[in-house]
């Protein structure tokens, strides 16, 4: 990993749910000063649980932290609200977007700059929302909750970037949106990290679009990292390929081919 | 014609007393999705809180004054309301965040368990009396024009002036500052407030805290016309109708709402309870609201539930 | 996890799947959707929006964010009610339909932000689409004898192949809620496949899958459609996806429609490319 | 290693279908069972069966149908004191008006006129939900309550409102100790128990659970909404008209409209939430609680102030029973916001992966 | 050594009613507490233990039967509640324990004949209604005068509220006289559209059938509405200090019965009760409360359970523990005298009680009181009930009862035991 300093770093963390639900089992991280960082791994894996222990918003959904220890600038974090996570500049954007439904998409927006207290500067990030969403701006006066799918999702981003964050958790970002969009919101990732020096932890699918624009990748499998590296190298990687990628052995497989060959079992044969 | 009138006004201010305590109700709910059925026994206890500091302070600190009595009562209620606030904050809702409304409710409920032992242990169980001046006598308006006069209570016009300060002073909090954005946006999902930064347990206390000195008013008002004691806690039964009529969400429903059960009910038990036995202005009250949500499921100014797949 | 034979038995009888890229059967026209418009206040949701989709066929339904398709299929489903238009479904007209016809008349539907009933075991999710076909009153099951019992067993077993069949064995009786997302997406599946459709509306059903998730989701419904001439319409984003697996392409944008025929004629047409595809694609 | 599934195979879905398909659990409840109906008839006092038991079993019995309708299919409800009122009196008035019909006929005539009368005040559900249900549905209870003070036939015309039944019995079987009491609302309860238990895992169950989770969805599946919803207030205020014609017949014998007053209605619900919302067992699990615990605390507290050497007032107990009643109440729900039922599954879970932690 | 006389105490020492039960508790307790200091019954050491009931009749009937059987078994209970008394009568004869109901209670239970186990001691509300309409029609000037009067029964919409009506209903057939029945529902804390009728129908009396918060709300909207206090008639449940305490000012004039007594605190008991139990720190409330109405109703039930007790002795050993079989027979033959009702330091409170197999009340003795803004003053004569009236409906309804429950009058033979 790159001598860049280390501002998040989670170290062996075990997260119970419900008191007996085991999901994380020892789960390691670093994610370097204005880095890119993606995490990677299939549907249960854990990407989500990380995500919501370093932000600790673990406690709504009865979940704990058992072990380890995750740290933000040197600074242990188990202990603080999300909120004290907000002003040190780290948010997060929830999976399945959870946007205030009875508020509209603008007064969403305007609740992300919570934590911010200029006028001005608040103005100035719903300008740059505005520009990097167009179609919020259309759909600005309806109530969230009325809004279609990929709607709410550009406005959980958006709210999100509204609080002007130094550290952000993106769960699944792309997922619901159309492909130029997905690629706006990479785009905008890059953006954000090379000119405002934010730095990225995302959970993604896409593992595609996740390793084009991550410098680094963790790969997770039933709560555990099982293989990390820098983002061109997984990209490379054979299994990767074969697995995230469905490159692997050269070309891509055609959706329609994968049923012959995947099919292990007839339907109601 | 004057006997309508009459009736129609003690309707008009039984019914914003009803605001005051449907206020409360309004305002936590609108801020944290918490359907506060303590609110009663808040009610309850800032009363007994007022009434027996009124008694002691002057006891205490060795003065007479009425008014100095019940200016400092007044502060040491709102103080305390303040202090359940936020035990209620610390103790309660914290561990509870994110969990879905009947569970709240429920924590609710236990709260109102733990006041009323609580307020009757420290406070006691007699009936005590808060005397604010507020004058008993009525009044006979529009003696040459009705026969008799049209009566209206001294003290209920007070207190639905109080009623209606409020309504208007806490109406334009939510509407005219960020922070009743915010309050809005943790109704509807506290994670996601907590995600962006919101801090639930400081807001919590600040919502539940404005909620207690609402009660405070209610109480004292409410007090002032009934005596303090534990019956006061069953007001809050008589403000649901109420609260839903106008609406869970919003601030001007709970007085339209107030005003037409207020109105309503007593309409009702003078004109068609002597027809059936009497005694149905409660059950008027219910019903009346209950016909309208038919129509308006939200109520008449509560925000649209909101139903997508 | 390769070749299991299944719990049924010989699995001679089926069809060979057609190879991909030879021309496949389809029938007559299903459902037939005319000149819809829904409005929402002032957002016009869609606009005289006509498409028919034909018996067996994959129909994908694409566009930007916002542009209707999920409306499309509330107004199919009876969620929404459209201002204008009709809705044919096998030679029956409907200006309104309702939530219970339709699903009595074989249309069965997945949903975009997960609709699954989150305080239930995965098992009774999915048996709740079974219940259009119980027969028992509310006094039988009440009793459990006889009649009520065997039925529950019969559909029990059918569910429990589609449990199979969706490779969510391990799961059976763990609640909903509880489950990753990309699961929540196969259970949402499983129940609209127990409904035995003969329509299948699938709104996003990949969304926040993994490619390998991806290919196992196209193969449920590849083999729903095959094996049993389920007529699908599908909601995608993912335009390999789509483009893999339709047989036919509706394009919606803003509530218009702007482009419909092979997934080879969209691609290539300027207007969808402009509205949606993005330049890389 | 005692309590595990491990190595019970199920050979048919039947026998996974089953209401307890862990071999332990069948035995544990078949031996409850026994207990219940041969071991504490021998042993209970008095005092515990017509102070606790009996109580307990009536509550337990409305408290399961109040979950049918709060639990699984998500109507708060409450109104349901003003559905055991209308048990108790509908029973009460066929039971003094035709002659000599079976007690136990009575008591299910009036679960049906409860059922009746659930449905209508049922209606509005299809409209108003939520919260505002939960407030509407007060206008039942107020309703009610009026009636049975204001119509006097429905108290057979008794001056002082109050009604009144004795000599209770069954074909001959005069039900007249405790512990007959005991026994005659324990069958009840037992019967109720396995019907709705079956009920909430037939098709109807899944209906109701639907409706609640997600009621569009449901629709979308072909559940209709209005036959789901007015099936739960039917069954629910059937059992809850049921558990009340017990509860005056069986439990006070004589009572008027305050035995089912708004404050029952929330009792029940307490017990709803504290046992477990959409749990059978919690159910009795929140019975257990609402109606032990205050006599508990009523009894233990004088004896723990006598321990430190203070004798507490009446007055004292009775508010320190009720602050530790409400703390208890935020205890649990913080502990498990599930109710007890769900706790109670956490624990056999932790037993099952006993002894190991995870 | 001897085993003690228990005594059940149902109380309400919390919730909506708390501030009536309290001051009745607390002279119940001193009473027992007074009896022990002076050596118990002919010395058998009295017993007792409170349990509260929060005047709920599940409540109730818990404390019952946990009580029942406790300390030896109890001698009687006193639920203090009509409608616990409605339970509890069912449950009585099956457990053989006497009910004393001083006051209250259903009105029909006077028929001993009927009703073995009840004892409504001193009165009724089917009395009381009686002597407030004597009372009326004696400022009237007569019973004649009352046609085409206007009476309002503003009544707690309970049992309790109700058991008058039918004596009202009945009078007012006789008399000519309307009867406005105005139900307010529990607590009694919202009365306006009440008050409003009032205003509107302008009757000349109101009888008040109140208990708690309800009597203090009802003088309070009388104050509001102007209704005169002075044509206010309370029951003697809403005749107390705390009834009025609150309303001050503004309840002078208002009148309610005393049910024998009023406030007492220069009688002789208060001032034993005083020396014997407060001097010495064991009094149950503050000094200042002893002698009020409601804490001199309380040492009068107590003194009324205690005496049964002591009658009991006369037949059944003296000086032995009775079980609560016996003190019953002491109940039904009850034979207090100016005499020993002077030597028991109630002289001036409480007036000769005799009761007997078929009347299980003893007497109907009461007087009005009215409240001046600062205490209650005695302002009537004595009157009795009618029997005339009452007796043919208390026949009726026992009867009623009797064939509702398939219950024999009881046989001469059977008054002996
Ligand atoms: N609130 C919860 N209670 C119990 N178990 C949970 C809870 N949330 C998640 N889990 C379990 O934790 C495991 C990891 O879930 P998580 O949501 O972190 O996965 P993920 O990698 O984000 O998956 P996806 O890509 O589908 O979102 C899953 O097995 C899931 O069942
Ligand atoms: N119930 C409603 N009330 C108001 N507006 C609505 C409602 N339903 C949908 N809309 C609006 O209609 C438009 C189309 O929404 P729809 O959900 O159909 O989009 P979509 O094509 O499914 O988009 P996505 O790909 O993001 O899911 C959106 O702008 C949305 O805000
Ligand atoms: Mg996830
Ligand atoms: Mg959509």
């Amino acid at each position: 990993m790159d001598p860049k300093k280390i501002v998040l770093n989670v170290s062996g963390i075990e997260v119970i749910y419900n008191h007996v639900i085991l999901v994380l089992k020892g789960v390691s991280l670093q994610v370097p000063e204005q880095g890119i960082v993606a995490l990677l791994g299939g549907n249960g894996a854990g990407k989500t649980t990380t995500l919501r222990a370093v932000s600790n918003l673990l406690q709504g959904e009865r979940g704990q932290v058992t072990k380890g220890s995750i740290e933000l600038r040197g600074e242990r974090i188990e202990n603080l609200t999300p909120a004290d996570l907000v002003q040190r500049g780290v948010v997060q954007v929830m999976e399945g977007r959870h946007c205030f439904a009875h508020l509209t998409i603008e007064e969403n927006l305007l609740t992300g700059s919570y934590t911010r207290k200029s006028k001005g500067e608040i103005a100035a990030n719903l300008d740059k929302v505005y520009a990097y969403f167009p179609r919020l701006k259309t759909r600005r006066t309806s109530q969230a909750a009325y809004t279609s799918g990929g709607e709410q999702q550009m406005c959980a981003i958006g709210r999100a970037l509204m609080a002007q964050p130094s550290i952000v958790l993106l769960d699944e970002p792309s997922m619901g949106l159309a492909p130029q969009i997905v690629e706006e919101v990479f785009e905008i990732v890059k953006d954000l990290n090379a000119k405002e020096k934010v730095t990225f932890l995302l959970a993604e699918q896409n593992t595609n679009m996740a390793l084009k624009y991550s410098d680094y990748g963790y790969i997770m499998e039933s709560g555990r990292i099982v293989m990390d590296g820098p983002a061109a190298e997984l990209a490379t990687n054979e299994d990767v390929k074969e697995f995230y990628l469905g490159v692997g052995g050269g070309q891509r497989k055609s959706f329609r081919e994968v049923k012959s060959y995947k099919r292990r079992k007839r339907w109601l044969a | 014609m004057g006997y309508f009138l009459e009736t129609l006004l003690g309707g008009l201010m039984t019914g914003m007393l009803y605001s005051l305590v449907a206020l409360g109700f309004v305002l936590i709910f609108k801020a944290s999705g918490v359907f506060n059925f303590a609110q009663g026994a808040m009610v309850l206890f800032a009363a007994l809180a007022m009434a027996r500091f009124a008694g002691w302070l002057p006891k205490w600190l060795g003065f007479e004054s009425v008014i100095l009595a019940n200016v400092l009562a007044f502060i040491a209620a709102g103080i305390i309301m303040f202090a359940v606030a936020w035990m209620i904050e610390r103790l309660v809702l914290r561990h509870l965040v994110n969990q879905e409304g009947a569970t709240l409710l429920m924590a609710t409920l236990g709260i109102t368990y733990f006041l009323d032992g609580l307020g009757q242990t420290i406070f006691g169980s007699d009936i005590y009396k808060i005397d604010i001046g507020m004058p008993k006598e009525p009044l006979i308006a529009l003696e040459s024009t009705f026969q008799g006069g049209v009566l209206i209570n001294k003290e209920d016009l007070i207190a639905a002036v109080i009623a209606a300060a409020l309504v208007a002073l806490l109406t334009l909090f939510f509407q005219k500052t960020s922070t009743g954005r915010a309050l809005r946006a943790v109704a509807d999902d506290h994670q996601a407030a907590q995600s962006i930064g919101i801090p639930l347990n400081r807001i919590w206390v600040i919502v539940w805290c404005v909620a207690g000195v609402v009660a405070l008013v209610a109480g004292m008002i409410w007090g002032s016309k009934l005596g303090v004691q534990f019956s006061l806690s069953s007001i809050a039964l008589r403000a649901l109708p109420v609260v839903i009529l106008g609406g869970l969400t919003s601030v001007p429903g709970a007085i339209i709402g107030g005003l037409i059960i207020g109105v309503g009910e007593k309409l009702s038990e003078v004109y068609i309870g002597p027809m059936v036995g009497g005694g149905i202005e409660i059950w008027f009250a219910y019903m009346l609201a209950l016909v309208v949500l038919l129509f308006r499921p939200q109520g008449l100014f509560g925000e649209k539930i909101i139903d997508r797949v | 996890m390769r070749d299991h034979p299944g719990p049924g038995g010989s699995n001679g009888g089926a069809p060979e799947p057609a190879p991909a890229g030879t021309q496949r059967q389809f029938g007559e026209v299903i459902l037939d959707v005319q000149n819809i418009s829904l409005a929402f206040g002032g957002v016009k949701a869609l606009s005289d929006i006509s498409f028919d989709v034909r018996e067996h066929e994959v129909r994908a339904i694409i566009g930007p964010n916002g542009a209707g398709k999920s409306s499309m299929l509330n107004c199919i489903n009876g969620v929404y009610q459209p201002q204008q238009g009709t809705i044919t479904f096998r030679g029956k007209s409907f200006h309104h339909m309702k939530s219970r016809q339709v699903a009595e008349m074989g249309i069965a539907r997945t949903f975009q932000n997960l609709a699954l009933f989150k305080g239930m075991s995965v098992l009774d999710n999915i048996m709740t689409g079974r219940n259009l076909h119980i027969k028992s009153n509310i006094f039988l099951q009440a009793l459990r004898i006889g009649p009520a019992e065997r039925e529950e067993i019969q559909h029990r077993e059918y569910v429990e192949k589609i449990i199979d069949f969706l490779e969510i064995q391990a799961f059976r009786k763990t609640p909903v809620g509880q489950l990753p997302y990309g699961l929540q997406k196969r259970v949402d599946l499983g129940r609209a496949l127990a409904m035995e459709p003969q329509v299948l509306l699938l709104d996003e059903p990949m969304a926040g899958m993994n490619l390998e998730e991806k290919q196992d989701m196209c193969r449920f419904i590849l083999d729903v459609n095959d094996e049993f001439g389920t007529t699908v319409v599908l909601i995608e984003h993912d335009m390999s996806v789509v483009m893999d697996i339709s047989d036919r392409v509706v394009v919606l944008d803003y509530g218009k429609k702007i482009g419909d025929g092979t997934p080879d004629e969209v691609r290539n047409n300027p207007e969808v490319i402009k509205a949606y595809l993005g330049t890389s694609h | 290693m005692l309590y595990r599934e491990n190595g019970q195979f199920k050979t048919s879905y039947q026998s996974d279908q089953q209401i307890f398909p862990i071999l332990q659990d069948r035995v544990a409840v078949l031996a409850i069972l026994a207990v219940a109906f041969l071991l504490v008839p021998m042993l209970a006092s008095d005092y515990m069966f017509r102070a606790i038991l009996i109580p307990f079993l009536i509550l337990a019995l409305a408290a399961m149908g109040v979950n049918i309708l709060v639990g699984y299919c998500g109507q708060i409800s409450l109104g349901s004191g003003a559905f055991m009122a209308v048990g108790a009196y509908a029973a009460y008035n066929c039971l003094i008006r035709v002659d000599g019909i079976p007690l136990i006929l009575a008591i299910l005539l009036g679960g049906v006129f409860a059922t009746l009368v659930g449905i209508v005040f049922g209606i509005p559900s299809l409209r108003v939900r939520g919260l505002y249900l939960a407030v509407a549905t007060l206008a039942a209870q107020f309703f009610c309550d009026w009636a049975f003070l204001r119509i006097k036939w429905f108290t057979n015309y008794t001056s002082s409102g109050s009604v009144s039944v004795s000599n209770l019995n069954v074909m001959g079987w005069a039900i007249d100790t405790p512990v007959e009491k005991y026994l005659f609302c324990l069958g009840f309860l037992a019967v109720f128990g396995l019907l709705a238990k079956n009920l909430v895992r037939s098709a109807i169950g899944r209906e109701w659970m639907a409706i609640r989770d997600m009621d569009v969805a449901a629709a979308v599946i072909g559940i209709r909404p209005m036959y789901a919803k007015l099936s739960a207030f039917a069954v629910s205020s059937f059992i809850v008209g049921v558990a009340g014609a017990l509860w005056g017949f069986v439990h006070l014998g004589a009572w008027e409209p305050a035995a089912f007053s708004v404050d029952r209605s929330f009792q029940l619900l307490f017990m709803v939430i504290i046992g477990g919302m959409g749990s059978i067992m919690g159910s009795f699990f929140g019975a257990a609680f609402i109606v032990v615990l205050p006599i508990f605390l009523n009894q233990a507290l004088p004896a723990v102030g006598s321990a430190f050497g203070v004798t507490i007032s009446t007055a004292g107990i009775a508010h320190t029973e009720f602050m530790v009643f409400g703390a208890l109440i935020v205890w649990f729900l913080i502990v498990e916001p599930h109710g007890l039922a769900r706790l109670w599954s956490i624990g056999k879970q932790k037993l099952r992966l006993w002894p190991f932690p995870h | 050594q001897a085993k003690e006389q228990f005594f059940p105490v149902l109380v309400y020492r919390t919730g909506a009613y708390a501030p009536n039960g309290v001051p009745f508790a607390n002279g119940y307790v001193d009473y027992l507490k007074y009896v022990n200091a002076k050596g118990g019954i002919n010395g058998v050491k009295v017993s007792f233990e409170e349990c509260e009931t929060g005047y709920a009749t599940d409540r109730g009937v818990e404390c019952y039967e946990r009580l029942k059987g406790k300390n030896g078994g109890a001698t009687v209970f006193q639920p203090l509640s009509t409608g616990i008394t409605f339970a509890l009568t069912e449950k009585a004869p099956g457990d053989k324990i006497p009910l004393i109901t001083a006051g209250y209670g259903r009105s029909e239970s006077t028929d001993g004949n009927v009703f073995k186990w009840n004892f409504p001691l001193t009165g009724t509300y089917w009395d009381a209604a009686d002597i407030l309409l004597q009372h009326v029609a004696k400022k009237e000037g007569g019973w004649d005068k009352l046609k085409g009067k206007k009476v309002a029964l503003v009544y707690h919409d309970s049992p309790y509220g109700k058991e008058p009506i039918p004596l009202l209903v009945e009078r007012s057939k006789m008399h000519g006289f309307e009867l406005q029945q105005l139900p307010v529902a529990h607590p009694g804390v919202e009365q306006k559209a009440t008050w409003q009728q009032i205003r509107g129908s302008r009757p000349d009396y109101v009888f008040l059938w109140g208990w708690g918060v309800m009597n203090s709300t009802a003088l309070k909207d009388a104050v509001a509405t102007g209704y005169p206090r002075d044509k206010m008639y309370g029951v003697w449940w809403a005749g107390a200090e705390p009834d009025v305490k609150d309303v001050g000012d503004g309840a002078r004039g208002y009148n309610a019965l005393a049910l024998q007594h009023g406030a007492e605190p220069n009688s002789k008991i208060v001032k034993d009760v005083l020396e014997l139990v407060h001097a010495k720190g064991q009094g149950t409330g503050p000094k200042e409360e002893v002698g009020q109405v409601l804490y001199m109703r309380g040492l009068m039930a107590a003194m009324l359970a205690v005496e049964g007790v002591k009658r009991a002795q006369e037949r059944y050993g003296k000086g032995k523990w009775m079980s609560a079989e016996q003190a019953r027979w002491g109940y039904e033959n009850l034979a207090l005298d100016q005499k020993k009702l002077d030597a028991l330091g109630f002289s001036g409170v409480a007036r000769p009680i005799s009761t007997s197999c078929a009347d299980h009340r003893g007497a109907t003795w009461a007087r009005v009181h009215t409240w001046d803004g600062k205490k209650w003053n005695f302002t009537s004569d004595w009157y009795e009930s009618d029997a005339a009236v009452i007796k043919p409906m208390i026949k009726a309804a026992a009867d009623k009862y009797a064939a509702e429950k398939k219950l024999e009058r009881r046989t001469a033979a059977d008054c002996q035991t």
